[in-house]
């Protein structure tokens, strides 16, 4: 489900990773004064491995184990939050699983919305009967997950599949992937229940706090709809434009004399092209000697 | 069964634990530069990345950053290696638009390739403690800074733990064992190694109380070589808008 | 320095750390704690160190009872030398771990350089230096523990079984290094030899109780064999 | 019984464990394995009895180089005690570990019975034989290991520091039984003592190699202090 770069418009990135440091924050300021404990630790490298295990899906991006419900339930939605935002960023910046540019809605499709569906929805039924309560909520939330991650990809432009075939994909393969989630949630949540009981007393969370995320989650695909509606268009056209610069400045820059017939435009481009690469190549190479002079200083 | 399952796993933990720790004797020039301006530069290689569809602007940036991923010191062969199975993913992701238009499936992948080498410049280049330290000092909140540092070595510690745990189960393993067994067994195995790192990591708590948890910035060290480093990497956004 | 009066302490599953336990640490004292498996030594040093908090009675260090404000003061100047050195090393590196509290201190490069090199030399690590300290040897695990104990120069330094698998060699280094040290010193160990030449001072445990406090001198063996220790 | 010829082991990140050597084990041998830390004890006992696969040389247990079909009958000849207890008990409790093979062994439940109350009452279990074996204190865990390993009477028991964080009292027990131990015994440790009262033959290493081969008598104090052993 890590969408990697490349997958999203960068307006759509943009809007996710706003409202996405919105929540994160407010979590983060929950638990201030807070430690982390151990349990946090290692339930994010449990989650951690579980994730590694992905494959990809035509159509959409990967499916895997996410574990966001099974962190909401043992860590509360606050820390549940900030546990599998760490277990992304971890994934992006060591294993380049999910891109730095989608970090924004990756955390916000595994570390929010499944993190806050699984707490509340195994609050709502734990009463009722634990482990089914631990099996929806695993399932639910990373079913629900996987659609906000098609819904994302699919009204990007530069993913060029519909919304019709992204969120049918990522949702179909993950409500039937969610069944082992849900399973293996379950199966955790009993365990410690049994074991270590006082691991799973969780505090009240707040009316307030609850209904306000919930708006938030459910406004976001609309927020989404609207900014790509706006139009998007590529970025680098754009400030090319308004430097005013869209004429392949460089080839008449560099060559304005060499009114060669037969010279194409496409041998300017690689003519320039090459020249950049020389320049990079130049810096590369200061870069260097720099280098040897700090390290002989 | 549960045989092939252990192996499997025992093979899998390996694997990630030597990924995590690799790369630390090596040092190129690149994993000399501060950290915070590698960070920088990568997120604006990858924005770069992502923002066209054009060809020629791909392919400058492809080569740009090989280029200076082979001058300033890493190794291209791993480089390749890390991001090949990831682009070969994405690839196999949007094959089925190749009808619709040719060029896109490779267009695309070429995008998330290259979005992939720039994490990568920043990745084999710096070790885990100096991203955090970086993050640190660009104002990410400590907590999450401390979360991550946290995590990333109960990671190194769950995996050396469960290669073994499972050396140990095969030192005792004198009958094969039945398939019914796995499934009994099996989940209960997995709940006490979980039960199991909890408590072992709230002993390595204490270790981390007794010798202060405080993350340790890493001294900046802004020099000419940042400098130069920083006018590259704008070069490179400029040829890419201009080109 | 340190003074414990009445202290209990209960694991969270119900098992029995130590029981009514008293005892009162002075500056540069040398002191051995003696017991049978499982009597309580190692509970009674993450007590004392403020690791771990008692279930009853009171732990003061340094006049102080441990708690948020205090506790990075108190940490500079206690060391702890755990009995498992799985528990205690978490760094990517021994060179880290040996640095992880003076880079804390923020002391100056050069400073760590000779810091690192004098006790990387002493307790043989230089080969070592970049590998992970999981993947070291029993022996070499504890000896990278000590170090980066030691690397700090805490005032009390508190050594849970500090000779268990290391090499004779080291162990010898080691007492030599305990018994110059200028500093408040406690031990508990299996091998009485090492408490023997090191301490003045020697508490027995027994069932989670303090049996007995006297001196090296006055150890009776028929007291040690009674409780199990030799 | 056992025979190592011109084995090596390098660990999979490039350490090496042990190079080149060779031994042979026979019948009703006791042997000591004596070498500085990280000299390749353990990895050499890991070798032997087949729980890693040379990368060089060859290693044959009663004759048989250790594959998927043989690997069981191999098991269950040889016990393997490991340095660090941490790394050998997985069972839910102390009762499940002591009855890891015998359950395995489909023994029947009275002799499963009558063998849990012999070791666990040898090995003073008996108030801890329902705690998960991760609860406990460091010689406690070492004395869960030693019981669990020798409950199944190997033909072989390999013991990687069995003396470490024990108590005397457990030492001498476990002295004990190794001496009359109807089996091949071979011990690696630093304390010499116990080497000394058990073993005959001695094999001296370092850096990786059998740097000597003698028996007990013929110990050279002059060598063990020039290879960094005393
Ligand atoms: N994490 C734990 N959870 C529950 N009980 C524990 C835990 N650690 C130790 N105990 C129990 O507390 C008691 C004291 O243990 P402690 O580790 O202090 O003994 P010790 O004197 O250090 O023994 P050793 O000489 O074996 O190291 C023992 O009975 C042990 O079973
Ligand atoms: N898991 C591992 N990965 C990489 N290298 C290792 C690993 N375990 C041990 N080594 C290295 O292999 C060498 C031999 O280690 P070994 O554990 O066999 O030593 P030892 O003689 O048992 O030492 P000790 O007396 O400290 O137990 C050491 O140099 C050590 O650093
Ligand atoms: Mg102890
Ligand atoms: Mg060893």
């Amino acid at each position: 489900m890590h969408i990697p770069d490349g997958y999203l418009d960068l307006n759509i990135a943009g809007l996710f990773l706003v409202l996405t440091l919105l929540v994160l924050g407010y979590s983060i300021y929950r638990l201030r004064g807070e430690k982390l404990t151990s349990l946090f630790g290692v339930l994010s490298a449990a989650i951690f491995a579980a994730q590694m295990l992905n494959w990809p899906i035509p159509g959409g991006t990967s499916a895997h184990f996410v574990g966001g419900a099974l962190a909401g339930i043992l860590l509360g939605p606050y820390a549940g939050c900030l546990a599998m935002a760490i277990v992304l960023t971890i994934q992006t910046l060591v294993f380049n699983d999910g891109g730095i540019t989608a970090w924004g809605a990756n955390v916000w499709n595994m570390a929010i919305v499944d993190v806050f569906i699984g707490y509340y929805v195994y609050r709502a039924l734990s009463g009722f009967n634990r482990n089914l309560a631990a099996f929806i909520a695993g399932w639910l939330g990373i079913t629900v997950a996987a659609i906000f991650a098609g819904i994302e990809i699919g009204l990007s432009s530069s993913f060029a599949y519909g919304l019709a075939v992204t969120v049918p994909v990522m949702g179909t393969w993950h409500a039937a992937l969610g069944i082992i989630e849900g399973t293996i949630t379950a199966g955790v949540v009993s365990y410690i229940a049994t074991r270590r009981a006082e691991l799973l007393e969780k505090k009240e969370v707040g009316k307030a706090s609850f209904v306000l995320l919930a708006a938030l989650i459910a406004l976001s695909p609309v927020f989404a709809y609207l900014a790509e509606s706006v139009g998007y268009s590529e970025p680098l056209e754009n400030a090319a434009k308004i430097l005013g610069l869209e004429e392949n400045p460089i080839y008449e820059g560099l060559l304005p004399d060499y009114s060669i017939p037969g010279l194409d435009p496409y041998a300017g481009t690689l003519i320039s092209g090459a020249v950049g690469v020389l320049i990079v190549l130049a810096l590369a190479y200061a870069v260097r000697y720099a280098r040897s002079n700090r390290k002989n200083a | 069964m549960h045989v092939v399952i252990e192996r499997t796993l025992k093979n899998a933990s390996s694997y990630f634990q030597n990924f995590f720790l690799q790369d630390y004797p090596t040092k190129g020039t690149l994993h000399s530069i501060d950290p915070r301006v590698k960070l920088l530069s990568t997120l604006l290689f990858v924005i770069l990345a992502v923002s066209t569809f054009e060809p020629k602007k791909l392919i400058f940036l492809l080569f740009s950053l090989i280029a200076i991923s082979a001058i300033l010191g890493l190794n291209l062969r791993r480089l390749f290696s890390r991001v090949w199975l990831f682009s070969l993913f994405s690839f196999v992701v949007v094959l089925p638009l190749l009808l619709q238009d040719p060029k896109y499936p490779f267009l695309f992948t070429l995008r998330v390739l290259i979005a992939l080498v720039s994490v990568q410049m920043l990745i084999m280049s710096s070790s885990f403690a100096e991203i955090c330290s970086a993050l640190r000092s660009l104002k990410v909140p400590e907590v999450f800074v401390q979360g991550l540092w946290l995590a990333y070595r109960y990671i190194i510690v769950v995996f050396q733990d469960i290669i073994n745990i499972l050396l140990a189960r095969e030192s005792r393993r004198v009958s094969k064992g039945s398939h019914m067994d796995l499934w009994k067994r099996g989940g209960e195995s997995v709940g006490l190694f979980f039960l199991r790192s909890i408590e072992r990591a709230e002993r390595v708590q204490l270790a981390m109380a007794s010798r202060g948890d405080k993350i340790f910035g890493i001294r900046s060290k802004f020099g000419i070589l940042e400098i130069i480093y920083i006018a590259l990497s704008l070069f490179i956004v400029l040829w890419c808008i201009v080109l | 320095m340190i003074s414990a009066k009445g202290v209990s302490y209960v694991y969270p599953d119900g098992s029995l750390g130590i029981q009514d336990v008293s005892i009162e640490i002075f500056k540069d004292d040398r002191i051995g704690i003696i017991g049978p498996n499982g009597s309580g030594k190692s509970t009674l040093i993450f007590l004392l160190s403020g690791l771990l908090k008692p279930t009853k009675g009171e732990v003061r260090i340094f006049g102080m009872i441990p708690d948020k404000k205090n506790v990075e003061a108190i940490r500079r100047k206690i060391g702890v030398v755990f009995q498992n050195p799985d528990d205690f090393l978490f760094n990517p590196t021994v060179k880290d771990e040996l640095l992880y509290v003076p880079r804390q201190l923020e002391m100056s490069e050069e400073e760590m350089k000779s810091l690192l090199s004098e006790y990387s030399g002493k307790f043989g690590l230089d080969e070592i230096l970049h590998k992970p300290p999981f993947r070291l040897s029993g022996g070499e695990k504890k000896k990278v523990e000590i170090a980066s104990v030691l690397i700090f120069r805490p005032e009390i330094v508190f050594l849970d079984e500090p000779t268990a698998n290391v090499d004779g060699k080291t162990r010898r280094m080691v007492a030599e290094m305990m018994r110059k040290y200028d500093g408040t010193v406690v031990i508990t160990s299996h091998e009485l030899g090492i408490i023997r030449e090191l301490c003045n001072r020697v508490v027995l445990m027994s069932k989670g109780r303090i049996v007995e406090e006297t001196t090296v001198e006055n150890l009776s063996e028929r007291r040690l064999e009674e409780i199990g220790v030799i």
